[in-house]
């Protein structure tokens, strides 16, 4: 399993450094859905297929497709984007080093977690046990998650339609 | 049913999503193109996702999980109204390259 | 009935004042000027009742009204006290006030604010009257103000002219300076008393068990002189007097020479037993009585402006009066208070008089021969100049001849001065006289046409005024003086009593022959030779200096004024501007830091996202990196 | 019936007001204002009487503010001069067509109910918004109904509001570190707080700077002589006649006693700051050509005077303070008024530019004349018991303090003798004056009236403060 699991690592890993640096944004936008793919995959490996699904099909399937529309939509299927200038990128590469550093180091100085991991042998992931606990505990975020895609979704609406500012 | 936890540990996931979540970042700061750093924000959220599942696996809880649910419902949402925002600026300068949004300065 | 009849004392000329401020302007000028007699001849009455009553030996009379203030050491009381001292001298300020009021019913005849004019010199009488009744400093303070504040109503009375302004506005300021040292010496007197009643000051003196600190002491008598300096005159602040002359020639007569420029001296007969403690500030009094006399007299030398003559004959006069009261002889000051108060209300009213007949012209050098026309004015007028050069057996000669005496038993300097002085007041009063009475008019035709005696209205309250001036001296002869029984009660310290010895008729000769060698001077210049003075660019030499008043007041002007008001340009150019460029520094350096501030908002997001991560970055490190 | 009534008669005389519409508004805002003065006299009747009429309710409990409305003496006293004061400062504007004139007199008498809650706070908090509650109306008057060119205006109105504004701020801070170690803002509490040295002094100096700047007292005062010039007349009179002695009631109400011992350490400092005031105001003056700005500099020596009665921390000092702060009000009152009316006649407030007018009108010209001797503390007059109290006060601290202090007393007589002289004497120029109108005369005649009655008698109000200062000053030396 272990060995799986830096497959996936690897695989994810990379394929996010690949969207980063692919100067077209169709490339990136393909390495970002095997990015999400991996990202499945691991979560497979934690046995949470309904997650898994969902996963699939809300980012490969509704996020990234939405991308790629809009980037079809605005013809940036070439590579003309031009880098930034060396001193961002210099600031850049800084920063995450940085970031990565300060968080790591966080972690590794945080209290390491108990390895005698507890198995309760209860079913707690599948699809019957989270619709209980995302109906009966969570009944009113839920309701809120779907008035906030309502929103969204009417949002996106408004700011995409043309806007007739001499009428 | 065993625990995947027990094969792998906690902390490679802790390490992974904190890489993941720092590539997202990198992103962000790396690239100009709006779209692409939408794509990091995307991986970032998705870094935060997956420690989330881990650590419902490692306390054996389903909240977990379901908050995941949620953050990919604001994901989806956010997606959704920012995408429609590029459309609009790139209706007004013909370009979604965000180092020619400086018109909000001071 | 003794507390109404002594309101009714106060409150006549407060009455009068009311009546003629608000219905005045309807009454005939006449009815007002009658209305303002009536209301000082009852006040006039009611002390005569009263000076009859406690020259009868009655007790003195307390009014305590209610208690007006309250301060961390004392109380101060709405109260009056009519004692030997206050009536004596309500005495002659509503007895010369009534007369100077009928006086004035001719003299200010056809003025069109003729009801003013009454009602100023009614609430003149009313604050004297405060200044004179106050049982404490306070109340005496109040009419000590008030009386400023009538002199300069009515100083600047023909407010059409910006001289006369300036006359009264200087009056005014002067005063305060004086006034000031009045406020500082009742606060350290109230603070070192716990009281400012004149009985419970006398009372802690006498009763021999005083714990003051006689430093203080010292201050405060001190801080008094200076206030009776502004308000009688004295040297530094006496120039504002002879200015004080643009008002109405009565007032002149009333305010400046009788009643209200004897309140310094009033106030320190009033407080003896302070100042008897305090022996530095007396010899600083005589010493200051001494040359304000000296170069009063001085300067009077040289006027040729009539009233400018009298006015410097008062000032020298009160310095005389100064001189007794720093030896201790304060029977003798308010002796020669009374006497002069007769002889220069004559003097003035005398000189109102002509300048009526020559229609406002004050000048001597165009007078002369006025004794044909004007005999009653003249004799009443040579009567007090001859009283005033102290010949006897006119009220001048005793009460000067006092002060002389009392002098030469303290002080030969001061005795020395003083008889300088009377020698040039004797001169310089002949001068008077010869120039204004003798020898041929020298005005025009025109003002000689109009010539004339002044009506009775005027000439009565000269001849009762004469008459007083030449037998006023009865009141305390030498040997034998009703005054100083009088006073006793009020004097803590024993009067001295000169022997009527060699030496005392030695003084006398000897102040007979320089009044008679003053007198001498000014018959051989100004009727033997003739001489007239020139016209003001003809003065040279010393005469000059002392035309212009050794040119006090321009000093005044350059070493006090001018400072002033440079200090007021400078706050206004510079401190202003600096203090109002620093506040508005202080909005610049905001406005710079926002400036700088916007620089670091540059619109780039990408910055801004480098600087969130960064940010967190920090933030983390904080927390959990520590 | 307690005081909470009378800031509601203010607050919905206000509203009021505004809602009747620009021709009935000058006659509603007398009526309230008038019927407010009615009120407090009730109230402090009442009080006599021995009644409570204290309002006391709390507000929120975390962090603790009350809605305290406090009545002693010195309160009430307060509040007296600010409910006698509005009637005659709405009466002073009759004469003037204002544009949108029911939104002026809607903020005048606003104004006067934000003064009030000053006066009357016993909560810090609430204090605090009543205190920067007054600021609002005024910025307005003075923005809108000012004189003189609207950006020069602009600029001297912001730069007083922004001013004032910061000040306040600093006590704003002294507040909150108080609340921090007591744990309420109500200030009996504050009194009590056990404070360091080092401590009290911070507290102390950012209460001074709020109040040095209100008062002002040099060198904070560069505000005063533009925004007095430029403000309309009522507006002026509200900042000199009320406004200002908020800070200097606070002085006494809140700074001394709760920095009891920075005020003993500090007072010379402090009381040689207000005289240096009173000289370089009187100083000044003297080389004012703007009538207003005359008045104004004038107030500035006047007002540091009483700010350094205050220091001296004596009882003689504080009531002192009192008495002038009362008979200051209506003088200055009464001189912007006389001001107004003469620069509403002769269209020019330069002083050169004026002159005869006692022969046109002697009457207006007498009323003038009793309201400088007023002004110059003439004995007799209401501002003579206090400038006496508040002189013998500075003599107790130091004697040299009084003499400089009493130079007040010469140069005051300077500069307004000199004012009258070149405003109101002289010969008839070409320019006419109109008598003074029935209204116009009635309003000075109550001012004059009240200065010259409780110049002779002034037990009434003396009396009536003297047991409430005693209490704080108990507090005042109550140093540990």
């Amino acid at each position: 399993m272990l060995t799986l699991f830096y497959i996936l690592s690897a695989i994810t890993l990379g394929t996010a450094f690949l969207t980063i640096f692919s100067k077209n944004p169709i490339h990136s936008a393909i390495y970002l859905v095997l990015c999400f793919f991996s990202i499945a995959g691991h979560y497979l490996m934690f046995n949470a297929q309904f997650l898994a699904i969902v996963h699939i099909i809300v980012y490969s399937g509704a996020i990234m497709i939405l991308m790629l529309f809009t980037i079809m939509l605005m013809n940036l299927n070439k590579e003309g984007e031009k880098s930034k200038n060396a001193w961002s990128q210099i600031a850049a590469v800084i920063s995450f080093c940085l970031l990565a550093l300060v968080l790591l180091a966080t972690f590794i100085k945080a209290q390491q977690p108990e390895y005698n991991y507890a198995t309760k042998g209860a079913d707690f992931q599948s699809i019957k046990v989270l619709g209980q606990v995302l109906l009966n505990d969570y009944m009113v975020p839920f309701e809120f998650a779907s008035v906030l895609l309502l929103v969204s979704m009417i949002g996106a609406v408004l700011l995409s339609k043309k806007e007739h500012i001499n009428n | 049913m065993e625990n995947i936890l027990e094969q792998i540990g906690i902390d490679n996931y802790i390490y992974l999503s904190t890489l993941l979540f720092c590539v997202g970042a990198f992103g962000v700061l790396y690239r100009r193109n709006a779209i692409v750093m939408f794509m990091s924000i995307e991986i970032m959220l998705n870094a935060v996702n997956l420690l989330l599942v881990a650590f419902s696996t490692y306390h054996q809880d389903a909240a977990g999980q379901v908050f995941v649910f949620f953050s990919m419902a604001v994901a989806a949402a956010e997606v959704a109204v920012g995408l429609a925002i590029l459309v609009a600026v790139y209706r007004n300068i013909k370009n979604i390259d965000i180092d020619n949004l400086k018109k909000l300065k001071g | 009935m003794d507390t109404n009849l002594a309101l009714l004392l106060l409150l006549a000329p407060l009455a009068g004042f009311l009546l003629n401020i608000f219905i005045g302007k309807k009454l005939s000028g006449n009815v007002s000027g009658i209305l303002g007699s009536v209301a000082v001849a009852v006040s006039f009455a009611v002390t005569l009742k009263f000076f009859l009553q406690v020259n009868g030996g009655g007790e003195p009379i307390n009014v305590n009204l209610f208690k007006w203030m309250t301060l961390a050491n004392f109380d101060v009381n709405f109260a009056f006290q009519l004692d030997q001292l206050s009536l004596l001298w309500l005495m002659f300020v509503t007895g010369i006030g009534t007369l100077i009021h009928i006086y004035s019913i001719s003299y200010m005849h056809g003025d069109e604010n003729i009801h003013k004019y009454f009602g100023y010199l009614n609430l003149f009488v009313f604050f004297m009257i405060t200044l004179v009744m106050g049982s404490n400093l306070l109340i005496m303070f109040i009419g000590w103000e008030g009386v400023g504040l009538c002199s300069y109503l009515l100083i600047g009375f023909w407010y059409k002219n910006h001289d006369f302004n300036d006359a009264a506005k200087k009056a005014f300021i002067m005063n305060r300076i004086g006034d000031l040292g009045f406020l500082i010496g009742i606060f350290i007197i109230g603070y070192l008393f716990h009281s400012v009643d004149y009985i419970d000051i006398k009372n802690a003196i006498t009763s021999g068990n005083l714990d003051i600190d006689m430093t203080w002491l010292g201050i405060a008598t001190l801080c008094l002189f200076i206030g009776a300096c502004g308000k009688s005159a004295q040297i530094p602040l006496y120039t504002w007097l002879p200015d004080a002359m643009a008002g109405p020639t009565p007032v002149s007569a009333l305010i400046h020479a009788a009643t209200m420029v004897t309140a310094g001296i009033f106030m320190i007969t009033r407080l003896n037993f302070l100042f008897d403690l305090t022996p530095d500030v007396q010899n600083i009094i005589a010493i200051v009585g001494a040359f304000t006399s000296l170069i009063a007299a001085s300067i009077g030398l040289a006027q040729n402006d009539i009233k400018k003559v009298l006015a410097y004959s008062t000032v020298s006069q009160l310095g005389l009066m100064f001189l007794a009261l720093g030896l201790g002889a304060y029977h003798v000051a308010v002796f020669h208070v009374i006497t002069h108060a007769f002889f220069k209300a004559c003097l003035f009213l005398g000189s109102g008089s002509v300048i009526h007949a020559m229609h406002g012209e004050q000048d001597m050098r165009y007078m002369g021969g006025l004794r044909k026309v004007m005999g009653v004015t003249f004799i009443t007028f040579l009567i007090s100049t001859l009283a005033i050069s102290g010949l006897p057996p006119f009220s001048g000669f005793f009460s000067k001849d006092e002060i002389l005496m009392t002098a030469f038993h303290h002080n030969k300097v001061l005795w020395v001065v003083g008889s300088i002085a009377s020698i040039m007041t004797a001169f310089y009063m002949f001068r008077l006289l010869y120039l204004t009475f003798y020898k041929d008019f020298r005005g025009t035709e025109e003002q000689k046409k109009h010539l004339h005696e002044s009506p009775s209205l005027i000439t009565f309250p000269l001849i009762v005024l004469a008459i007083l001036a030449l037998v006023g001296g009865a009141i305390s002869l030498p040997g034998h003086s009703w005054l100083n029984e009088y006073l006793s009660p009020i004097l803590t310290n024993h009067i001295e009593h000169h022997e009527l010895g060699t030496t005392a008729y030695m003084l006398m000769g000897i102040a007979i022959i320089g009044a008679l060698i003053g007198i001498g001077i000014a018959y051989f210049k100004y009727i033997k030779q003739g001489f007239v003075p020139g016209k003001d660019e003809e003065i040279t030499g010393f005469s000059k200096v002392l035309y212009n008043k050794f040119y006090v007041d321009e000093i005044y002007t350059a070493i006090i004024v001018k400072p002033i008001y440079a200090l007021g340009a400078f706050f206004k150019n510079v401190t202003e501007v600096a203090f109002s460029g620093f506040i508005f520094g202080l909005g610049r350096l905001a406005n710079a830091l926002s400036t700088q501030g916007k620089v670091i908002q540059n619109g780039s997001i990408g910055f801004y996202l480098l600087v969130f991560v960064l940010g967190i970055c920090s933030i983390i490190a904080y927390i959990f990196l520590k | 019936m307690d005081v909470s009534f009378i800031l509601i008669i203010l607050l919905f005389g206000a509203v009021a007001t505004y809602f009747v519409g620009d021709k009935w508004a000058s006659k509603a805002a007398l009526i309230f204002s008038t019927c407010a003065f009615a009120a407090t006299l009730y109230v402090i009747y009442r009080y006599n009487m021995g009644e409570k009429v204290s309002y006391l309710q709390t507000w929120m409990s975390r962090p603790r503010i009350v809605i305290g409305l406090q009545a002693d003496g010195m309160s009430l006293l307060m509040l007296l001069l600010t409910t006698a004061l509005t009637p005659i400062i709405v009466l002073t504007s009759f004469g003037n067509l204002f544009p949108k004139s029911r939104s002026f007199y809607a903020l005048i008498l606003f104004m006067a109910f934000a003064m009030a809650g000053t006066f009357l706070a016993v909560d810090g908090l609430l204090y605090y918004i009543f205190w920067e509650l007054s600021l609002i109306p005024i910025y307005f008057i003075a923005l809108i109904w000012g004189s003189g060119e609207a950006e020069r205006r602009k600029k001297d109105v912001v730069k007083f509001f922004i001013y004032t504004f910061a000040g306040s701020l600093f006590m704003l801070v002294a507040f909150i570190y108080l609340y921090t170690k007591t744990g309420s803002f109500l200030n009996l509490h504050l009194y009590n707080a056990k404070l360091t040295d080092t401590e009290q002094l911070w507290i102390f100096l950012g209460f001074f700077l709020a109040y040095a700047i209100k008062i002002p007292i040099i060198p904070f005062h560069t505000w005063q002589a533009n925004v007095y010039q430029k403000a309309p007349a009522a507006g002026t009179m509200l900042l000199s006649g009320i406004m200002l002695k908020m800070a200097l009631y606070s002085i006494i109400r809140w700074q001394l006693p709760i920095a009891p011992k920075a005020a003993h350490d500090y007072k010379y400092i402090f009381i040689a700051l207000c005289v240096a005031g009173v000289i370089y105001g009187s100083i000044l003056a003297l080389k004012q050509t703007n009538l207003k700005k005359l008045l104004a500099y004038s107030s500035l020596a006047h007002v540091g005077l009483i700010a350094a009665g205050a220091y001296t921390l004596t009882i003689d000092g504080l009531r002192g303070a009192f008495v002038q702060m009362i008979a200051h009000g209506f003088v200055v009152v009464g001189l912007f008024y006389a001001a107004e009316i003469i620069s509403r006649r002769y269209k020019t407030e330069e002083i050169a530019e004026m002159g005869g007018i006692r022969i046109q009108s002697a009457k207006f010209a007498s009323m003038f004349m009793i309201l400088v001797m007023a002004s110059v503390a003439l004995p007799g007059t209401f501002n003579f018991i206090g400038e006496f109290e508040l002189l013998y006060s500075l003599a107790q601290a130091n004697i040299w303090l009084a003499v400089l202090g009493g130079t007040t007393i010469i140069l005051g007589a300077f500069y307004m003798l000199r004012m009258f002289q070149q405003v109101m004497l002289g010969d008839k120029g070409t320019k006419v004056f109109k008598d003074v109108t029935f209204g116009e005369g009635f309003t000075f005649v109550l001012i004059i009236a009240v200065l010259l009655f409780f110049g002779l008698y002034p037990r009434p109000i003396t009396d009536f403060v003297t047991p409430s200062l005693q209490k704080v000053l108990v507090y005042i030396n109550q140093i540990n």
